[in-house]
């Protein structure tokens, strides 16, 4: 059959999902096989005019934050031309980081930057940027602004749940045995659907099914939360579970997959591949988590734990404000479409 | 059916014009039709009615329904009916939602658009609620058909003799050793009069021989687990000492007892014994001892010895009974009396008082006296046994180890090295302190009870474990003790003059002398060390010197031999170390020592000492003695084979005393390290007691339960009971220099003194087992090793009935209740009134005078803001009973001081009206004060009652003999521990919350839980009676019910989403969350779930939920009201 | 601001609030026709989720109403409620909802009259506060 | 120790109070600095009347002791005590009347936040002294002298935040402490010895007077102890009208005075109606 033609692209992001998209080291062979790359300004060094060339690309990795005008005309263009649009890393499936910038009121957000083009457009001529185009009012995820048909969370996004995707999506399926190793932590119905080689069930997420905690190596002992600690401060950085120690792990809420690397490491999860499965609200199920185990049943005693806490929305929706926040969120497209 | 699309059918309730009169019923209904799902849509003027719920019935037949929503009045109301009439039409009860219009909407709500509006919301929120309900079946579960009553009162009586005769079983469990509660105590019994013993009793009675009642007195409920149908209680029997099954009540043993306490059953009106029994119609009848644990006297003595005992005896003069009590832990009253340490002096309460008993030199006593008659007590022996058992040393720790087998019957020999048995007692304690010729006795006497006791026979060399096996000795105790003195690890310590603290006192006490210069500097600051100096001068050197590297606090002498060595001219040099021995042709000539400073504290505890650089001080001496310590002659334990730790001392297991040999047991100081005679007398009961057990049954002695200790703290009542006698002061022959010899010291007491000493005794474990009581009992039913037992019971429900204690108006200073004797709380009050109280129902002042005037003041720490707001309901009528009473008896002019008089009650009113005709003054003012302060001298030694008269708008001051406080009750004691066990809750003023305040007085919020009585609020007699009758039928209609229903309302676990962080486990109240290891994920035992939801809820992944309130349930209803 | 209805979501405990609110009603209690209430088994079983739902869903405000500290019908499921409402408080504020917005009230079966006030109260409150827009606040 | 110092008007005039409290107080240093431009606290005549006044008037005082930023406001006087204390707690309760007060005060420049303790002299010396230190000083023997400790009604109530309100024994330590005995159960601690009303009503108030002297003899005392000039006074001059035998009536800063070997002028036992005899 013929190859695929796939395109990748990052938007208002740092470019670390492509250099996880190269981490798949000798299978990037395998995907020549069956692919053509015909857009990677990264890699490639693409034009835009290349793309104009193009009527259809068959998968497009689509990486970072909707932030910009141009960004916003990337998605746009790539969507209309592309059968299959891969929202990939948490800035193109969540908001990411640059989405904790929907925090700031004052108006950063918004409004005509130095540098920019007197009619904010942003020439691709030759890929030499004039100057930045206007940026959006609010950051958004991919979804927000266009329907993302597959998401790879992750900052960056895990080589095998990359590899997993280009597998399905691009080879569609060919040397399946290879996905063995990535399809062990998907979800049962995205793994047989990767190795029986037809697609997966659109809208469906290239990681694990239980939040990070399931497969984290940490001792959990008792959940009692006494004092909140941030993690310069002084706690076992081996051994027992963070969140035991005060520190507001968010690997309890967090879609897993990532076999708790971080958390291996003595580092609190961050919450890089947004809420897990069930939740409605990452923030409200951190809250409830936490503060029904507080060490007090006294009212004084409980204000002064809360007290203790900082920035909860910066910290409970750090990857995914833009569309994991139930009051702050924007709807996404794909809720549109149904 | 399938429920493949839902079909929803709709319908208001008009609740004739409860809803319809402000809700349009017709347009919500309409509104209703036109909602996704929703095929039918209804009004009809009262759903609940047959026809309401047929038209439901018909027409989910007819429609093909599998949805139903009901809009009417609140779901606790209907719910369960609508319920039914869904699963009668043929579908799940659990697809039915009910929306509350009328207790929410029409009737709070002023403006009928708005209601109607509201209706319309709340109508949305439970269809696209009911779209996501689920099919649910409830489970069911067999009650167990036993019941358990907390509380012997009168209600917890009524409603177990109720269960008992309809053929079920019952658990009785009252915490006090008889049944009968408060009601018991009163007199009469308002409004009717009769006596409270009389209809009472035979309640008691009958309860007591129901063979359906195991009636478990003095026992207290300690946990309960389990649910409605089958709990799991465990029961903490305490130690009555008295056997039910033996005791005839004969009451003997009362007379015997020699501890007088004042009676908490009289409330403080008369003293009792302590053994004892509440009133003589008491059930159980069997007496019972009041112990609080074990006295601190006896906790500190290592050997156990019941000093409590034997002073109380001796307090009496029963210097026999005392001695033998000594005895059961102490062979040697005599020996011990003079030399030992008595921890259990510096434990002793009366310390906190004044000064410690005298415990130490009292036993003495005991021992001399004994001596001096020349018996011997001892407890009695028993039919010789087989199996004979060698003691290696006759220390102490082998003569007693000796004494408890010889009791036991075993025959025993002693092989002691020296040509004189007693160890450390014969050659390490001077004659000064220890008279040979008492040690002498004391160890005879061991003899004429069958120990035989080899002097001068070294064992290893002259016998060994193999040649005494073959003469078949079958058990061996090594207590070979200390003998080598340590040496200081200086230079010159072989000089001649140089002389070993043991060695030095050894010597001099096997061949009374020791040549010994004027100038002598001992080593150490241990005993040894003081015996050492004191011996020297009784020796006849000038000038003794104790030389100790730390201070005087470090010194491990006792300061009482201190004290008598510096009393009798021994010096002290405090932080000085030897350093070197200078000789002159090898005899001693100098001494240099360091200066020492204390530096850090040591692994014992003590602060080690540093030299102080160029202190090297140099003093000319004929003696050094170094008593810095002792170890065991290490070559001779090798020789037997045994191991020793690096100090030299044989390794044995702490609680056996079982060294590695099997067969072989050691102890004393050969194991201790330098240890204290009672110490190693401790060690001897012990080895006896494993050797014993070995020679039984070839395994090890099992430990028994220990008594747990009392409270060492001086509680108001000791104080109050302690008689005023001073410490005896031990005769002692004046510390002059001139004069000291090796003549004992102390004189020891006399009678009297003794006497006097066992008097201070503030029995504060109340029994002293002395064992009188045991002495008198004939049918033997008295055991004083009785301890504490736990029951475990299985139960379906249990009955709360725990009652309730009186309000103490001692804070209330201006009554002056506890400051003037003539003032009594109302209960104080019925027991004189009581034909079995303190006067046998006269009504006498303290002073034995019949009072003429007696005030009554109701509402005492009731209906009062600073203490109970609430009214006790009882202490009216009671009050007016008692009036009755006293103006019957003693034709005395009654004062009732009321705010209000509250009489509602068959015959109450009337009671009242009879009690003003009979002419008592009822004065309408709260009492200000009562003083002993009089206008009229005639009235001198009255009380007077100070009160507005409210209704003639005037001070009275009315002087009067006797002033009864109408206090008001209270939650017993402990109801909120057991609230807390069977998981209900107490209200602000510590009452039982009922299920609900009309509708649910017995039930309460859990399941197979109910009350009775007053835990639940105050109340009087036959409201209690009527409660535990009807706590009674609850129980039985649970019961006849077989099986309970579980509401399906419980959490489950989505294990596909569950990541095992265990947030949920510790948050629920009914430990029905549990972790499954192999599963790691989160577990609910669906019987003990109640399904609160809080692990749901807090659940970080929402991997729980509540069944029939799951989050797209809610979520659901939340967009159905508000979009 | 006096045409604004607010709505306003009360999660009442089925064994204190919620009877309240019916004997609030059986006497006739008069009270603003702004409050829908939900039923739940136990204050403690209000996920902060549910909460979060009720605003996103169009919500002014949101009650919960459970039974006093102590007289839990689940012995302890208020003390829950108790440890999740200052938590919960401190991120909707942040979320720019105003504290007086969300209200977590003790009310026994018997507090009738004190749940009537508490529902008024609450209505002219949330009434003055107007219609909930969340934003960040700083 | 350094207090703010409130003497009230009847300290001067009365029986030796200031003389024997100012001797007293230097020996046991406890420095008692008058405040500056004290009134007098209005007592209890305009509560009956008037709120404002009744509460202005110790207001001031208070305010003045905050201005010279006292921490504590000592009292010898029940009755200054009291009002001092109602006036606080009634200010404390009621934001108009207090505002209404600072405007009256700030004519003066005053202003009063209600930040000063207020505290009776026998109380701080139970409280902030240890009995030994008291103790040292004692220089004469008491033993024999059994003395009936009499509060008064107001020092304790309503507050009953120092001692029992009915049977306080603050004073029976103090003067155990000094050597000399207290009757056991002396119940006339905190009856009212007719106050002001002794003056209009005399014949009322006498036999509350005669219960207070009464109760002391019966239970064997040879003296009285109070606090307060006003009880010091009624219970001291009305003993002409009982038919009682006489009492004297101390105050406790005499007793202490006593015990500490002062002399007359310190102490002007001459002063006091029923005279006092030492042996």
């Amino acid at each position: 059959m013929p190859n695929k033609k796939i395109a990748i692209f990052t938007a208002t992001g740092c470019r670390a999902c492509e250099n996880a998209i190269l981490d798949i080291h000798y299978q990037v062979s395998s995907l020549a096989h069956c692919a053509d790359i015909i857009f990677w300004p990264y890699v490639a060094g693409s034009q835009w005019s290349d793309l104009e060339k193009q009527e259809n690309i068959d998968v497009c990795f689509f990486a970072g934050a909707i932030r910009t005008a141009g960004d916003r005309e990337a998605a746009l263009k790539l969507r209309e031309k592309s059968r299959m649009m891969v929202a990939c890393g948490a800035c193109a499936a969540f908001g990411g980081i640059p989405g904790l910038s929907n925090l700031n009121r004052s108006g950063m957000v918004g409004g005509q930057p130095q540098g920019t083009t007197d009619n904010g457009q942003q020439t691709h001529e030759e890929g030499k940027p004039r100057g930045l185009p206007p940026l959006e009012s609010r950051v958004s995820a991919l979804s927000q602004i266009v329907k993302a048909d597959y998401f790879v969370p992750g900052c960056p996004p895990p080589q095998n749940f990359l590899w997993a995707a280009i597998q399905s999506l691009v080879c569609e399926g060919i040397s399946p045995a290879r996905l063995t190793f990535a399809a062990s932590r998907l979800p049962e119905a995205i793994s047989q659907a990767v190795s029986a080689g037809i697609l997966p069930p659109k809208g469906s997420i290239f990681a694990g099914e239980k939040a990070v905690c399931a497969t984290c190596s940490r001792v959990k002992e008792e959940k009692r939360f006494e004092t909140y600690k941030r993690s310069y401060q002084d706690y076992e950085a081996s051994g027992r579970c963070l969140l035991e120690q005060g520190l507001l792990c968010q690997g309890i809420t967090t879609r897993g997959g990532c076999g708790g690397l971080c958390t291996a490491m003595g580092q609190p999860c961050r919450g890089c591949f947004g809420k897990a499965e069930n939740i409605f609200d990452p923030g409200a199920k951190m809250v409830s988590a936490i503060s029904s185990t507080f060490d007090s049943e006294d009212a004084q005693e409980i204000e002064a734990i809360v007290d203790g806490f900082v920035d909860l929305l910066g910290t409970f929706y750090r990857y995914t404000l833009p569309t994991q926040c139930a009051l702050l969120s924007a709807p996404s497209k794909d809720l549109k479409h149904e | 059916m399938s429920y493949s699309k839902p079909k929803v059918g709709v319908y208001i309730c008009h609740c004739g014009t409860n809803i319809a009169g402000k809700v349009d019923v017709v347009s919500v209904a309409e509104y209703a039709g036109t909602l996704p799902f929703v095929e039918s849509a209804n009004e009809y003027k009262f759903m609940c009615s047959d026809p309401g719920q047929q038209l439901l019935i018909d027409d989910v037949r007819e429609k093909g329904l599998n949805r139903v929503v009901v809009a009417s009045c609140s779901p606790r109301m209907h719910e369960k009916t609508f319920r039914k009439a869904t699963q009668t039409a043929g579908i799940n009860p659990y697809f039915f939602q009910m929306a509350c219009i009328r207790e929410h909407d029409s009737w709070v709500t002023e403006d009928p658009v708005k209601a109607t509006a509201k209706a319309k919301n709340l109508v949305r929120g439970a269809v696209s609620r009911v779209l996501h309900h689920e099919v649910l079946f409830s489970g069911v579960a067999d009650v167990n058909p036993n019941v358990l009553v907390i509380g012997g009162g009168i209600a917890g009586m009524q409603a177990a003799l109720d269960i008992a005769d309809a053929g079920k079983k019952v658990y009785l469990v009252e915490r006090e050793p008889s049944l009968g509660g408060n009601m018991l105590k009163f007199d009469k019994t308002f409004p009717t009069l009769d006596c409270a013993a009389c209809i009472g009793t035979p309640k008691l009675v009958s309860v007591g021989q129901h063979e359906n009642i195991e009636l478990m007195s003095y026992c207290e409920v300690e946990n309960v687990e389990g649910f409605v149908g089958n709990f799991e209680v465990r029961v903490r029997q305490k130690a009555r000492y008295v056997r039910l099954d033996k005791c005839t009540g004969c009451g003997d043993c009362v007379e015997a007892c020699p501890i007088t306490i004042p009676s908490a059953y009289e409330s403080g009106l008369k003293t009792c014994h302590a053994i004892g029994r509440n009133f003589a119609q008491a059930i159980p009848s069997a007496f019972s001892i009041q112990r609080m644990g074990m006295p601190p006297c006896q906790a500190a003595c290592p050997a156990g010895v019941n000093a409590v005992g034997y002073m109380t005896l001796t307090g009496l003069g029963k210097f026999d009974e005392a001695i033998s009590v000594v005895r059961e832990r102490m062979p040697f009253a005599a020996i011990c009396g003079r030399i030992c340490f008595h921890p259990c002096e510096d434990a002793c309460k009366r310390g906190q008082l004044d000064k410690p008993l005298a415990i130490c030199h009292t036993k003495r006593f005991l021992g001399d006296l004994e001596l001096k008659r020349g018996v011997f007590t001892h407890p009695p022996m028993k039919e010789p046994r087989e199996g004979k058992v060698g003691v290696v040393g006759a220390g102490p720790a082998g003569l007693s180890a000796a004494y408890y087998l010889a009791l036991e019957g075993y025959p025993v020999t002693i092989f002691e090295k020296l040509p004189v048995a007693g160890g450390m007692l014969a050659v390490g304690i001077p004659d000064y302190r220890l008279p040979r010729d008492i040690l002498e006795a004391e160890i005879k006497n061991l003899m004429d009870m069958g120990v035989t006791i080899k002097t001068g026979v070294s064992f290893g060399r002259d016998v060994t474990f193999d040649s005494l096996k073959k003469e078949d000795y079958r058990a061996f105790f090594i207590a070979t003790g200390l003998h080598r003195s340590l040496s200081m690890g200086i230079e010159g310590e072989d000089l001649e003059g140089v002389i070993g603290g043991t060695d030095l006192l050894r010597s001099v006490s096997l061949n009374k002398d020791a040549s010994i210069g004027d100038r002598v500097v001992i080593i150490g600051g241990g005993n040894v060390a003081i015996d050492a100096a004191r011996t020297c001068l009784r020796l006849g050197a000038g000038d003794v010197t104790i030389l100790y590297r730390r201070s005087q606090a470090e010194m491990p002498a006792h300061d009482v031999e201190v004290e008598e060595a510096e009393g009798e001219g021994v010096k002290f040099t405090f932080l000085a170390a030897p350093t070197r021995l200078i000789g002159e042709n090898g005899k001693l000539k100098e001494l240099e020592f360091l200066k020492m400073a204390l530096g850090e504290p040591d692994e014992s505890g003590r602060r080690r000492p540093t030299p102080v650089e160029g202190s090297e001080t140099i003093i000319e001496v004929d003696n050094v003695v170094p008593a810095i310590g002792q170890m065991p002659e290490a070559e001779f334990l090798a020789g037997l084979g045994l191991e020793a730790d690096p100090k030299g001392r044989i390794v044995t297991d702490e609680e056996t005393l079982a060294t590695p040999q099997s067969g072989i047991f050691a102890g004393g100081d050969c194991t201790l390290g330098p240890a204290s005679f009672v110490e190693a007398v401790a060690h001897g009961r012990q080895a006896a007691e494993s050797i014993q057990s070995f020679l039984e049954h070839g395994g090890l002695r099992e430990v028994k339960p220990k008594e747990k200790h009392l409270d060492p703290g001086l509680t108001e009542e000791e104080r109050k009971r302690a008689r005023p006698i001073q410490r005896q002061k031990m005769p002692a022959l004046a510390p002059d220099r001139r004069n000291v010899n090796f003549a004992e010291v102390e004189l020891g007491f006399t009678e009297e003194m003794a006497m006097a000493e066992g008097q201070r005794c503030l029995n504060c474990s109340i029994c002293c087992q002395c064992g009188e009581c045991t002495r008198k009992c004939g049918p033997q039913a008295i055991d004083l090793n009785d301890h504490e037992r736990i029951h475990e019971l299985d139960v379906g429900s249990i009955i709360v009935a725990t009652g309730f204690k009186i309000f103490d108006p001692t804070p209330l200073t201006h009554y002056g209740f506890g400051r003037y004797p003539e003032v009594y709380t109302s209960l104080q009050f019925e027991r004189l009134n009581n034909a079995t109280g303190p006067t046998e129902g006269k009504i006498l002042t303290k002073d034995g005078r019949v009072p003429e005037k007696v005030a009554i003041i109701h509402c005492v720490g009731s209906r009062d803001q600073a203490y109970n707001k609430y009214c006790s309901r009882v202490c009216c009528m009671y009050s007016m009973k008692l009036a009755h009473l006293v103006k019957e008896k003693a034709a005395a002019e009654i004062y009732e001081f009321y705010i209000d008089i509250r009489s509602p009650g068959k015959g109450y009113e009337e009671f009242y009206n009879r009690l003003q005709e009979e002419g008592t003054h009822f004065i309408r003012g709260k009492v200000a004060e009562v003083t002993d302060i009089v206008d009229d001298p005639a009235d001198n030694g009255r009380l007077t009652v100070v009160a507005e008269d409210t209704l003639a708008r005037k001070i009275r001051r009315i002087p009067v003999d006797m002033v009864v406080l109408s206090v008001g009750l209270e939650a017993a004691d402990g109801v909120e521990d057991v609230a807390r066990m069977v998981g209900i809750s107490l209200d602000a003023d510590g009452w039982i919350n009922e299920l609900h305040p009309k509708l649910g007085p017995l039930a309460t919020p859990s399941d197979g839980i109910f009350i009775a009585g007053c835990c639940q609020g105050p109340k009087d007699i036959p409201d209690s009676v009527a409660q535990a009758q009807g706590a009674a039928a609850l129980a039985l209609s649970l019961i006849s019910r077989g099986k309970i229903e579980i509401e399906p309302t419980v959490a489950v676990v989505n294990d596909r989403l569950c990541t095992g962080c265990k947030t949920c486990v510790e948050l629920c109240a009914y430990s029905a969350v549990s972790f499954s290891e192999e599963k790691k994920t989160a577990f609910v035992n669906d019987v003990l779930c109640k399904g609160c939801g809080t692990c749901a809820a807090a659940c970080p992944v929402a991997a729980i939920s509540v069944q029939h309130f799951t989050p797209d349930q809610i979520f659901a209803e939340i967009e159905g009201i508000l979009t | 601001m006096s045409d604004f209805e607010p709505k306003i979501i009360a999660f009442l405990c089925n064994w204190c609030a919620y009877v309240a609110a019916d004997t609030a009603g059986i006497a006739r209690y008069k009270q603003k026709p702004n409050v829908r209430v939900i039923r739940v088994l136990c204050s403690g079983m209000v996920d902060p989720s549910y909460v979060l739902k009720a605003f996103a869903a169009g919500a002014d405000a949101v009650l919960v109403g459970g039974c006093h500290p102590g007289d839990c019908h689940y012995i302890s499921g208020n003390f829950k409620a108790m440890r999740r409402a200052p938590l919960l408080k401190k991120l909707l504020t942040e979320m720019g909802v105003a504290s007086g917005r969300f209200r977590l009230e003790w009310i026994a079966a018997s507090d009738a009259p004190q749940y009537a006030e508490i529902i008024n109260e609450m209505c002219e409150e949330v009434a003055g506060l107007g219609p909930l827009s969340p934003s960040i606040t700083e | 120790m350094k207090y703010g110092f409130f003497p009230g008007c009847t300290y001067e005039g009365s029986a030796g109070y200031k003389e024997s409290t100012e001797a007293v107080s230097q020996i046991l240093h406890t420095e008692l600095v008058e405040i500056e431009g004290w009134n007098c606290c209005g007592a209890t005549s305009y509560w009956s009347l008037e709120d404002l006044p009744a509460v202005v008037l110790p207001a001031r005082v208070m305010a003045l002791a905050e201005k010279q930023d006292f921490k504590e406001v000592v009292n010898v006087c029940n009755a200054c005590y009291s009002t001092l204390r109602k006036a606080q707690d009634k200010l404390a309760k009621d934001e108009r009347l207090m505002a209404q007060v600072n405007e009256a005060l700030a004519e003066e420049g005053l202003s009063y936040t209600g930040s000063t303790k207020i505290r009776h002299y026998m109380e701080v010396l139970v409280n902030d002294l240890d009995p030994d230190d008291i103790k040292k000083h004692v220089k004469v023997d008491l033993e024999a002298l059994i003395v009936a400790p009499y509060y008064g009604c107001q020092l304790n109530r309503p507050w009953g935040d120092m001692d029992d309100r009915q049977h306080p024994v603050m004073m029976d330590r103090l003067i155990e402490t000094l050597g000399a005995s207290v009757p056991t159960d002396y119940s006339a601690k905190t009856l009212c010895c007719g106050a002001s009303h002794v003056m209009p009503y005399e014949k009322n108030c006498l036999p509350l007077v005669k219960r207070i002297v009464g109760d002391a003899l019966s239970k064997g005392a040879r003296a009285i102890s109070t606090v307060c000039p006003l009880c010091q006074f009624n219970v001291d001059a009305s003993q002409s009208g009982l038919d009682l035998p006489d009492i004297p009536v101390l105050f406790f800063t005499q007793l202490l005075g006593l015990a500490f070997g002062l002399e007359e002028k310190d102490l002007q036992l001459k002063k006091l109606l029923v005279p006092f005899k030492t042996n």
